[in-house]
């Protein structure tokens, strides 16, 4: 927050420039993907100061989990980034099952990859839709985008109960088997997901206004990302090859054979960080054809009670969201109660090279600079 | 004062009057409904007989939107200039009603059938009609300053720049029709057009009327140009501080403007009026000229559906470092057909004019892209294994 | 692209294909809900004709069936809700509910359950249903299986205060609503009663029998014992 | 008959118009009053059956140099023009006295002795006769002009850019 | 690589102690810039979360094996205190993770700021100032981040008391959370 209310007033300046206007974009605005406010001065239409503002959605979601137990606060996990709740869900219960010894049953591993890809189809697509819809076309990209998630998120539902807050992962497996009928489902989706996909791509990839909106806008350089702690898909599309999936290889990533695709460093503009979420959702669509293929039968969810009291102990656990990388930290003190549980927000870190990044641009590109970022407000602020 | 002059002009003005608001709540409708079939969505289909359930597939919404438009309570900004406040929607929508009088519509009924006299049947009927729609540009601004609001201000800015510059290819690119019809008299460039020579089936004649169309679009705000009121970026654009009826204004301002203008292109470039079944009942003229308008519009709303939006300094460059020279090498092309067919007449002759000038504009249209847009072009990536 | 604005006509093309589309295939006009536990036939066919009884809500035919969720409701067996009503008001799921929505007061005497056990029974138990943000963990931490989750939507009410807090009455359905809602779920868990209930009588029949056992033997130690002193005087 | 009225009424309009361009204090108003006194003007020309003339009118005048004059406007600085700066005229007296003598002593002798041609025979005013004309006899000042107007066109842009220029050097050095 | 890591780190730098519960190193308050540097040097080019603990004045039970021998418990008054715990990686060469971290009385927590040498820790730290009120010396732009800015106290502290929330109203959810209230204490 700024301290005094920035004065709306034309600022008067010496000589005969023209004066900096003074514009709030501010938390109710349609571009800034939820509460998020951008108090940004404007030369003409350039941008010359932007300073992000934080904090209308904070709940402080941190201090609710310590008092509550492990798996009470799991529901709440869906809350931090609400287009994503499976992956959130599913890096809180990796960085819990670092505390205790629980050995996860085949197919709960299998059904956490396909629940995490399907996520990551999800996350990207839509990410596309507002990301042209910023560009200016009027919503039909992102109805394309919304008819196949409305596909996987009925999935979701006769999954886990709920399309997007699913409280589906438990520590050592599932809450409860995907009901039957419902693998065969999914093969057909994501059978048909690549027909959607190259005609979504004919329909943006080639088009010249957006080929000369995006390119050259909002660079960002690769010795910048990686010191910035820039991660995910930003990272990749500034040149760096690090993805979790692959380092780390949690859960059963290495059995998958998929490729990572990335860019050689020296753009790393909007048309990139576009791209690259294109690209990788047909990876995305590769590793669940392999995972629906083998998936093998089996019980869901390994030995261990529901109210557990850890060893003291830390613990970091991360996997790679479809926004970056996602981190639980938690410091158990042997009660039923995490003593400090803490969120590592993917969204909040890259927008770090906010500012960086529109400086110097036009007010229309920091409008789409800030949606090739992809955030979410819930994540942001927790 | 003669009681039959005040007949004849509300015999040719009051239809203008009434046909044009009617089909505006049309086109709103088969916009909103084209654009969601677009979408995979059904589009409004509640409001048909009020009252009732049978929902007409929605063709009641444009009456629902007006009323509820009146209704709408009109909030004017405490720091707003109150006169510009309200003159600007009604400023925005008489040069629009204005320049539909000069379009060669003969309507059917009375002393007209003949066409010999319209109302505005005026020597230089074009200018005219690109003198006075210029006029929307000052209305336009005078809402966005009006507001005192700094989006509206930003839209009202990007407004007059955006028409200004491409108020130019749109006028030279009509200048290649008025060169070659010999005459500004709209009625006049409808007669030379007639029995299917229309302009727009010669070469210079197709890229005279590309230029125009993408000028027009820039012109009415329209699609890849509704930089105006770009919602992404400055909220509404310079009606952000409009609500209730004057907002309705604005949008009827805006498509008559877009009547209007294709209406224009219609005339020039599609032979206004010109169609099959003429001989049989000469009223069809009117008919072929509204269905050709409503093509035009079709051919808009699909580009709204598909184009995002282009930045503003792209717009300048493309105005002027893509239009105006085509248009003006369009000119020279058409000067050098002329004078070639004149000359040699003969299909010969005739033959190598077209591919000549096809060939020209088409190897002209690229080098000047290429100049303007020259590193945009889609990319390779690489894959970790 | 080589020609000029090719990549703007392949979009329109692609627009043009979703606009022809949307007339002719299903797979590009995906808006009916076509999920529901009733039968084709009886779903409503336009607004007109529902709700048929009284108190009936159209949510009872557009809900999916298997797990979808929406807010708690409390579970009786076959017969008049408050005999067979399966809560024994042991209040761990107000302890364990995250947003802490439910309310529980204990009752003072205990009452004949299902299967003839006196049992406590829950005198108050209310959900204030705009705070529940319908998250099951109270179904999986219920040792009893009382409480199960609803998939009925339609609770609006024009009182903001107490129209959202349900009450008890309100909240006891059936176990063969559950059934006929999620059908699969409701299978799953009323065999896993089925196979526990089994298990516990085996236990107590093997506890029985080895108590008994134990008796006999502690029965002919002790005989042993006295024959043995009966040997020794 | 009716050309009178209409006559009398465009007139007012247009005196109307510049005097209020002339004392409005907020510059925004007095610009769009001089827009509406070319309107009236326009109409003017529009009477005497020259409506050649008066599409440029409103083409040129409105269009061009009211837009003009609305950027002038915009981008000056703190000339928003409601602001409360009083216009003082304080020899509004010798004012009056000038316009007398200008009326009394230039203007009624000019309009007494100007002889209007009383012609009869219908004038009917044709584009095509207008462009006819501007070809033949006087096509050298046509192209004259048009090069007049391109050189100043240049001549705009050089020092728009100019500016910019002098901005990029400071910047870089 | 990373556990081999903390020896050439500690040797390198003796004055930082090594905390194997945790598994991190405690860097000194003094030169705690040097250390950050020579490990960015030293290839961990990416800080990927910093956060802030905080430690309440606690008594601790120790077994210790006093002069005589036997072990008898001592309690003994554990200082409060605040960490700040960064978790380090390597991008270039794909290694875990080295937690380091800084500790700080809790009146008056001063810490170095290592945003000069990672950026990403740019946010993290304005939050840990938001919500424990670790004041970090050489953060570029250190403001409040998620709280409003006439916001006192510090919320994320274990000792933070709510602030009497006046525009609350009572609804028919108040009873609930009286008997919450009653049951639960917060530690």
């Amino acid at each position: 927050m700024t301290t005094a209310a920035p004065n709306y007033e034309l600022l008067q300046q010496e000589g005969l420039e023209t004066s900096l206007l003074e514009i709030s974009m501010g938390p109710h605005h349609p571009s800034t993907h939820g509460v998020f406010r951008m108090d940004v001065k404007l030369d003409g239409e350039t941008v010359v100061e932007l300073r992000p503002v934080f904090g209308y959605l904070h709940r402080n979601h941190e201090k609710l989990a310590e008092n509550m137990t492990y798996l009470s606060s799991m529901p709440f996990t869906d809350r931090l980034d609400y287009f994503n709740s499976m992956t959130n869900n599913w890096a809180y219960a990796l960085a819990a099952e670092k505390l205790i010894e629980v050995e996860v049953p085949e197919r709960a591993e299998y059904l956490r990859v396909i629940m995490a890809e399907l996520t990551r189809l999800v996350n990207h697509v839509t990410l596309v839709g507002f990301f042209v819809n910023d560009l200016g076309a009027l919503g039909t990209p992102l109805m394309y985008a919304f008819r196949e998630r409305e596909k996987i998120l009925d999935l979701f539902e006769q999954a886990s109960g709920a399309r997007m807050m699913c409280n589906y992962f438990r520590f050592g497996g599932l809450r409860n088997d995907v009901p039957e009928g419902w693998l065969d489902r999914t093969r057909e989706l994501v059978d048909r997901f690549p027909a959607f996909l190259d005609e979504y791509e004919q329909l943006l990839c080639e088009n010249e206004i957006i080929l000369s909106r995006t390119q050259g806008v909002g660079n960002l350089s690769r010795e910048l990302a990686v010191n910035a702690g820039i991660t995910g898909p930003m990272l990749r599309a500034s040149g760096v090859n690090y993805d979790l999936r692959k380092v780390d290889a949690y859960g059963i990533y290495d059995r998958f054979k998929f490729r990572v695709p990335y860019t050689d460093g020296d753009t790393g503009d909007c048309y990139d960080r576009f791209m690259i979420r294109m690209l990788e959702m047909r990876e995305s669509v590769a590793i669940l054809k392999q995972a629906l293929a083998d998936i093998p039968e089996g019980d869901i969810i390994g030995k261990v009670s529901k109210v557990f009291k850890p060893k003291p102990a830390e613990a970091y656990g991360r996997i790679e969201g479809p926004k970056g990388e996602l981190g639980f930290y938690l410091i158990a003190d042997g009660t039923t109660k995490p003593y400090r549980y803490r969120v590592r927000p993917p969204s909040l870190i890259n927008l770090t090279v906010l500012r960086d990044m529109c400086l110097g641009g036009k007010i229309a590109d920091a409008c789409i600079i800030l949606g090739s970022i992809d955030i979410v407000l819930g994540e942001v602020d927790r | 004062m003669s009681l039959e002059l005040i007949k004849d002009i509300l015999l040719a003005t009051v239809p203008l009057l009434v046909i044009f608001p009617s089909l505006f709540a049309f086109t709103t409708w088969m916009e909103r409904k084209a654009l969601a079939r677009i979408q995979n969505r059904i589009g409004p289909n509640k409001i048909g007989i009020p009252c009732t359930r049978i929902g007409l597939f929605g063709l009641g919404q444009p009456a629902a939107d007006g009323i509820k438009m009146i209704f709408k309570e009109d909030i004017v900004p405490r720091g707003a200039d109150k006169l510009f406040h309200l003159l600007a929607p009604i400023l925005a929508l008489i040069p629009a009603m204005l320049i539909l009088c000069f379009l060669p519509l003969e309507f059917p009924w009375g002393k007209f059938m003949s066409g010999q006299v319209q109302a505005f049947l005026l020597d230089s009927a074009v200018i005219f009609f690109f003198a006075i729609s210029g006029l929307a540009t000052l209305a336009i601004f005078m809402a966005g300053w009006a507001s005192r609001n700094k989006y509206s201000l930003l839209g009202g800015m990007r407004a007059v720049a955006q028409m200004v510059s491409y108020e130019i290819p749109l006028v030279l690119s009509a200048v290649v029709v008025v060169m070659m019809a010999g005459s500004l008299n709209a009625k006049e460039i409808a007669d030379v057009q007639t029995g299917f020579n229309w302009f727009v089936l010669t070469p210079w004649g197709l890229a005279a009327f590309i230029v125009f169309f993408v000028a027009a679009l820039a012109e009415t705000n329209r699609s890849p140009f509704d930089l105006p009121e770009a919602e992404s970026e400055i909220i509404a654009g310079y009606f952000t501080e409009y609500s209730g009826f004057k907002f309705a204004l604005f949008f009827l301002g805006e498509y008559i403007a877009m009547f209007a203008i294709s209406g224009l292109a219609v005339t020039l470039f599609l032979g206004a009026g010109d169609g099959p079944f003429l001989a049989v009942a000469p009223w069809l003229s009117v008919v072929w000229f509204i269905a050709k308008i409503f093509g035009l519009i079709a051919v808009m709303i699909w580009l709204r559906g598909t184009l995002p939006r282009l930045r503003v300094d792209q717009l300048m460059a493309f105005a002027w470092k893509f239009l105006l020279p085509l248009s003006i090498f369009n000119i020279l092309l058409a000067g050098m057909s002329h004078h070639v067919t004149v000359a040699y007449p003969g299909t010969t002759a005739q033959v190598v004019t077209w591919t000549v000038s096809l060939v020209g504009m088409y190897v002209m249209a690229k080098g000047l892209d290429k100049i303007s847009r020259s590193t945009a072009k889609p990319r390779e990536y690489l894959y970790a294994e | 692209m080589s020609i000029l604005g090719g990549g703007i006509f392949k979009g329109m093309a692609v627009t043009l294909r979703n606009f022809v589309g949307s007339y002719f295939s299903k797979e590009r006009f995906i808006t009916t809900n076509e999920y529901s536990w009733r039968p084709e036939s009886e779903l409503p066919q336009s607004i007109g004709d529902y709700p048929k009884e009284e108190g009936e809500q159209l949510s009872d035919t557009t809900t999916v069936n298997h797990y979808s969720r929406n807010f708690p409701m409390l579970l009786h067996d076959t017969g008049e809700p408050m005999d067979t009503i399966r809560c024994v008001a042991c209040q761990i799921c107000e302890r364990e509910c995250p947003p802490q929505c439910i309310y529980i007061e204990k009752s003072t005497e205990k009452k004949e359950n299902a299967d003839g056990k006196p049992q406590f029974y829950p005198a108050k138990f209310d959900i204030d249903v705009s705070v529940c943000m319908s998250c099951q963990i109270c179904v999986e931490v219920c040792p009893f299986d009382a409480i199960v989750m609803n998939s009925q939507f339609e609770l609006s009410t024009p009182d903001r205060f107490g129209g959202l807090l349900v009450r008890r009455d309100d909240l006891l359905k059936s176990n063969d609503y559950y059934h006929k809602i999620h059908p699969q779920e409701a299978a799953t868990r009323d065999e896993r009663m089925a196979a526990d209930k089994a298990a516990k009588e085996a236990k107590k029949k093997a506890a029985a029998e080895k108590a008994k056992a134990a008796a006999e033997a502690k029965a002919a130690a002790a005989e042993a014992a006295n024959e043995s002193k009966e040997d020794t005087e | 008959m009716t050309q009178e009225i209409t006559f009398w009424v465009l007139a007012v309009i247009a005196v109307l118009g510049a005097l209020v361009a002339v004392r409005r204090r907020n510059l925004i108003h007095g610009v769009f009053a001089l827009m509406i006194f070319f309107a009236a003007l326009a109409g003017l020309f529009l009477l005497l059956l020259a409506e050649f003339i008066a599409a440029v009118q409103i083409l040129v005048y409105i269009g061009a140099v009211g837009i003009l004059l609305l950027f002038a406007i915009m981008l000056t600085e703190r000339v928003t023009g409601d602001d409360a700066r009083d216009i003082t005229s304080r020899g509004s007296f010798w004012g009056w006295v000038a316009a007398l003598a200008v009326l009394v002593f230039l203007l009624l002798p000019a309009i007494q002795s100007a002889d209007l041609p009383q012609t009869t025979e219908p004038y009917n005013p044709s584009v095509k006769a207008l462009g006819q004309q501007m070809m033949n006899p006087y096509v050298v000042t046509l192209e004259v002009l048009a090069l007049l107007l391109t050189a100043a066109l240049i001549g705009a842009v050089a020092a728009s850019q100019g500016g910019e220029k002098k901005k990029e050097d400071a910047d870089d050095a | 690589m990373s556990e081999l890591f903390h020896e050439s780190l500690l040797n390198e730098f003796p004055e930082a102690l090594w905390d194997e519960a945790a598994g991190a190193v405690i860097l000194p308050g003094a030169n705690a810039l040097a250390i950050a540097e020579w490990l960015l040097a030293s290839g961990w080019d990416y800080c990927s979360n910093v956060t802030g603990v905080d430690y309440l004045e606690a008594e601790v039970k120790e077994k210790i094996t006093n002069d005589a021998g036997e072990t008898e418990t001592v309690t003994r008054t554990e200082p409060g205190r605040i960490d700040v715990v960064y978790h380090l990686y390597s991008m270039a060469n794909k290694t875990g993770p080295l937690i380091i971290k800084q500790r700080t009385g809790r009146e008056g927590a001063t810490v170095k700021s290592l945003t000069p040498v990672w950026r990403s820790c740019d946010l993290q730290e304005r939050e840990v100032y938001d919500l424990f009120g670790v004041d970090f010396k050489g953060h570029p732009d250190q403001r409040r981040i998620l709280m409003w800015d006439e916001f006192e106290g510090h919320p994320m502290r274990r000792d933070y008391i709510e602030p009497f929330d006046y525009e609350w109203e009572p609804t028919a959810h108040t009873e609930i959370l009286e008997k919450h209230q009653r049951g639960k204490v917060i530690v």
